[in-house]
């Protein structure tokens, strides 16, 4: 993790929700404000496409979303894209795209747990080896969630350590009020310097009535994954043969999931290229030579379950899951990962 | 103009090599491809030469009877037809894709034959037509 | 700042053909300085990259102590690896790495070591082999057990000569029934049954073995019951792998990633796995 | 309706006809689901209902669990479903005389808003086919049949070939190549999907709207004749990508220049594999 810079420790109590400010702010004074970044940021948000909510570049404001259930997919795309092309391979040289991870951008209205995933994600591709894109990305990015007033009953961030109005991997965290009234929570400087000298400072009974929509929310969050103690002793029980009969081994679960990272590394022509993979994938573990370690389907959903719940947090100190519910409510068969992690400790 | 034909050994290609002993001039943007037969052209040969940023492709065999192996261009005729309804509801240009039955004596319908098919794939790339592969990337992915 | 996934360009100075599908390359980095700093230790691997067709692992063949040059073996099985045959002395080809862990010299010192290999598994044994018999005086009995399909599968045979030629090594080759030809010296016979038939040094020695999946896991039965016990037996996994450094996640065995935890493991750290691997 | 399939489903298991019976049932959150019983006293978790969309024939060609198991499989299936089995026993897929069959009547799928959906309103299968299933339940249905115009394809068809793309091309964008669609079918049962060969590789797995039009056109031709039109990849598919329209231009070209309509009986295979000599050839 590195030493403590100066000043990074007053960061460190920001994310924690410790000293943060809060301004308050009118919708229109906020849209102004976007309208204006969008000069020299990208900016990202939830849009309606087809009847489906996606997080899309947006062209202008009025694309933008106020009001959603969880989006198809989520932020995760924007700093471990579906397909990312990495290098060009001649002959002779290799070519690099350097300046286009240079691009600013502002997330806009990412959701708690999606932005959660990211401190997950930085783990993995931060920590030992680097990755370069994926930190340019990262530190090229504003993160601005929206708070989760009306949490879907498939969600169940609470038990992994989130919250409906979690701040960790976000610079801004914003909360809707009545009469077009904003709450805007700054958490890091990146987030500061959007909103500098802009709004009012939260008064007290905002402030309060603030505490009071996000108790309520977290209230609502019913769900609750409980992580057997005992997952490892598991690996050679029939329950994963039972539990994983429905799966069709198809890769929705994990190319929704913010936190899945699996990735192939394809040459298309000069460009090599770097895209989604699953483990769900029958091919995922088969080498050339044909040998496949995983070729059974308990195998393969069974690695998804321990990747999350047992080697990710022996290896990273994390669950690789936040709650967000999209595995099971995307699931073409319905398989609740909830039902099957929590009866998995008392199987034979 | 790069077009891929893919001949059938025993018709087409014999034709084809006709038309080239009997000093028939036609165009030369054809690469010709043998085949045994032409039920030997797999769908999924003609959609990798368009991935490839082929202009265009034509399938040629034997006329229906004629086949060597007696049957094989009667599967051809069902698949290529299905092909290319389907490449033709996906906006595939219906001109970059064409199927022939030219013989072993029909150097002559050969030549027209190409000249035929280089005339419509150039019209096709003439007004635009975007080649089935191109440049076009998904939002976000380059190098972000 | 280096992109980790950006191979070095090297160039291809020598193939030696070993078998009818076995390749043996010698590479060399185009930047002189790349090859200056480039260092390994015997066990870990590279990713070879053929432009246009893609990459693929390969564990590196000679030894740390041979200096200016890497080899790898390999052996014709998919796509990158049928491109790589194809190449020809001067092509490039990309590397990036050493990316994995290590034999553990300091652990092997003062023991008998034992290696059991099987085809092309040979090819990090070599690597190790090379480098203990480049420090001899450092280890006390060494044998190597080491079959293959037919006598015409068997790799590195000049090496094998020398090797079956020299006192302090000692080298039992075999090949499987009906893989033997007319004027076929060693012995006929599965790898597991050979190694339970020569008398292998219980105390103070190491196994380390290294060979097709199917191989290995009868050579850890044997060896069980032979009473070697775990901590005793170093095998290199095979995995499929992709990037190299523990991020693409394809190559886990429990909790360990093969590319970043491996591909040199003690049977003792994945005991409770090796049902899933074999 | 549902006493009477856990009563049958209970029979075979009891007296070793089968041992397996797949059927659905609920999780916590009261979604279907598709259940795998293998005792007598689990029939009670069975559920039928206007929810239970999922075409479980997908599971008989699955080898995880066709493998695994010995002795008959129980299913239940619907009209449609029916139609999937009839392709695959064409196929020889699937042994007739290792599955027991419970048809059951079906008055169309709902939506979570309760409108039926729209395969549904077109289906000619509301009924099981007595002459496939070994025991047929639920009496004729009330749904009546309404005539396919294809409209859908026919707006399609309607634009000209760049709008087609564009048309295409925006839903394209979308996919992400997570395969449900394929894995869902009942009728892609390779064991190796050409789409996962690596040598030599078709299309490349990264998802760029051309990769994914290809990946697209692949699965239409290879479902061309064969597709019954269940629904199964439109209703799974997480990015809204109307499948279905896509399938229904191959059902609308085969019926057309074939005559051909697949799951109509267990032996005519599919229009590929034959011929006819007068077949069309007008755009040679």
């Amino acid at each position: 993790m590195g030493v403590l810079k100066p000043g990074s420790f007053f960061s460190l109590l920001k994310e924690n929700g410790l000293l943060m400010e809060s301004l308050v702010l009118q919708k229109n004074e906020f849209t102004k404000i976007l309208k204006r970044a969008m000069n020299d940021h990208e900016v990202i948000g939830p849009r309606e496409e087809d009847g489906r909510v996606y997080f899309r570049p947006l062209e202008c404001m009025d694309e933008l979303i106020w009001e959603f259930d969880n989006t198809v997919n989520n932020i995760k795309d924007f700093f471990f894209p579906p397909r990312q092309e990495l290098y060009e391979l001649k002959e002779e040289t290799i070519v690099t795209f350097e300046n286009a991870c240079a691009k600013k951008r502002i997330i806009l209205f990412a959701r708690p747990c999606d932005a959660r995933a990211l401190k997950i994600l930085d783990k993995l591709f931060l920590e030992d080896y680097e990755d370069r894109l994926y930190k340019a990305a990262r530190d090229n990015t504003t993160v601005m969630g929206l708070s989760c007033q009306a949490p879907d009953q498939r969600c169940f961030c609470l038990s992994l350590g989130g919250s409906p109005f979690g701040t960790e991997g976000l610079d801004v965290l914003i909360t809707a009020f009545q009469n077009d009234r904003l709450i805007i929570s700054l958490i890091t400087e990146k987030g500061e310097d959007i909103f500098k000298g802009k709004g009012n400072k939260a008064k007290q009974e905002e402030l309060q009535s603030f505490e009071r929509v996000k108790k309520k929310a977290e209230e609502s969050v019913k769900r609750e994954i409980r992580i057997p103690e005992n997952l490892p002793d598991q690996f050679n029980s029939e329950y994963w043969r039972d539990v994983s009969r429905a799966c069709i081994s198809c890769g929705v679960c994990t190319y929704l999931c913010p936190t899945c990272h699996c990735f192939d590394i394809v040459d298309e022509e000069n460009l090599r290229i770097r895209c989604w993979d699953t483990c769900s994938f029958n091919n995922f573990t088969r080498m050339a030579s044909g040998e496949n370690p995983r070729k059974n389907k308990f195998e393969r959903y069974r690695q998804r379950i321990y990747h999350k719940f047992s080697y990710y947090k022996i290896n990273f100190d994390d669950f690789a899951c936040v709650g967000c519910g999209r595995c099971s409510s995307y699931c073409p068969v319905k398989m609740d990962i909830v039902e099957i992690v929590n009866n998995a400790g008392s199987s034979r | 103009m790069k077009i891929v034909g893919f001949l059938c050994n025993w018709c087409s290609y014999a034709g084809a090599d006709l038309a080239g002993i009997s000093r028939l001039q036609y165009p030369a943007d054809i690469r010709i491809i043998r085949v045994p037969c032409s039920g030997r052209v797999n769908p999924m040969l003609i959609l990798k030469c368009f991935q490839k940023g082929i202009d265009g492709v034509l399938v040629s065999g034997c006329h229906p009877g004629d086949c060597h192996y007696q049957e094989g261009n009667y599967y051809t005729r069902r698949r290529m037809l299905m092909l290319r309804s389907l490449l033709d509801y996906f906006g595939i240009d219906r001109r970059r894709f064409h199927v022939s039955w030219v013989s072993a004596s029909e150097g002559v319908k050969w030549a027209d034959v190409v000249k035929k098919v280089v005339e419509d794939v150039r019209a096709a790339t003439e007004e635009g037509t975007r080649k089935v592969t191109g440049t076009e990337q998904i939002d976000h992915d380059r190098g972000n | 700042m280096k992109d980790l996934f950006i191979p070095e360009l090297a160039r291809i100075e020598s193939i030696k053909i070993e078998t009818r599908d076995i390749k043996t390359l010698r590479f060399m980095f185009q930047n002189e300085e790349t090859g200056k700093i480039f260092r390994f230790s015997a066990g870990q691997f590279i990713e070879l990259s053929v432009p246009r067709v893609g990459e693929s692992t390969f564990c590196i063949a000679s030894a740390p102590s041979d200096t200016g040059y890497i080899e790898c073996s390999i052996k014709k099985v998919g796509r990158v690896t049928e491109a790589i045959h194809m190449l020809e002395v001067g092509n490039k080809i990309g590397i990036r790495g050493p990316y994995g862990n290590c034999f553990p010299m300091e652990t092997l010192k003062g023991k008998n070591l034992i290696f059991v290999g099987g085809g092309i598994g040979l090819a990090p044994l070599r690597s190790l082999i090379r480098e203990v018999l480049h420090k001899r005086k450092e280890f006390e009995d060494l044998m190597l057990i080491y079959g293959a399909r037919t006598v015409s599968d068997l790799v590195y045979k000049d090496e094998l000569d020398e090797w079956t030629k020299r006192s302090d090594l000692k080298t039992v080759l075999t090949v499987d029934p009906g893989g033997q030809s007319e004027s076929w010296n060693g012995k006929v016979g599965f790898v597991p049954v050979v190694l339970r038939d020569v008398s292998a040094p219980r105390e103070n020695s190491v196994v380390i073995t290294c060979g097709p999946p199917i191989m290995i896991k009868f050579v850890l039965l044997t060896l069980r019951e032979m009473g070697f016990n775990p901590s005793q037996i170093i095998t290199t996994l095979e995995m499929k792998m992709k990037c190299g450094v523990g991020k693409c996640g394809r190559c886990n065995i429990g909790p360990f990633y093969v590319c970043k935890d491996g591909p040199v493991f003690t049977l003792e750290q994945i005991e409770g796995f090796v049902e899933e691997i074999f | 309706m549902i006493e009477e399939i856990k009563n049958i489903a209970g029979k075979l298991l009891k007296n070793g006809d089968i041992g397996l019976f797949i059927g659905y049932g609920r999780n916590s959150l009261g979604d279907v689901i598709p259940v795998f019983i293998q005792k007598e006293k689990d029939v009670k978790t069975l559920v039928w209902g206007s929810d239970c969309f999922y075409n479980l024939t997908t599971y008989l060609t699955d080898r995880d669990i066709t493998r695994l198991q010995e002795g008959s499989i129980g299913i239940l299936l619907k009209g449609c479903d029916q139609k999937a089995l009839k392709v695959l026993i064409s196929e020889s897929q699937v042994r007739r005389e290792r599955i027991k069959i419970i048809g059951v009547t079906c008055d169309g799928m709902k939506n979570p808003d309760g409108s039926i959906l729209s395969k549904c309103e077109t289906c000619d299968v509301h009924d099981p086919d007595p002459a496939l299933c070994d025991a047929v339940i639920g009496g004729k249905s009330t749904k009546k049949e309404a005539k396919d115009d294809f409209a859908d394809v026919a707006a399609v068809d309607a634009l000209d070939s760049s709008a087609r793309r564009e048309h295409w091309n925006r839903y394209f964008k979308r996919c992400i190549r997570c395969y449900a669609c394929r894995n869902v079918c009942p009728l892609c049962y390779c064991k190796e999907c050409v789409l996962d060969e690596h040598n030599p590789q078709w299309v490349s797995p990264s998802p760029s709207a051309d990769n994914n039009m290809f990946f697209h056109i692949i699965r239409a031709y290879h479902l061309t004749g064969r597709c019954i039109d269940c629904g199964e990849c439109e209703r799974v598919c997480p990015v809204g990508i109307p499948l279905r329209r896509i399938n229904r231009k191959m059902i609308q070209a085969v019926r057309e220049s074939f005559d051909f309509e697949a799951g109509k009986d267990q032996k005519t295979k599919s229009p590929l594999t034959w011929f006819r000599q007068e077949d069309p050839e007008d755009f040679f």
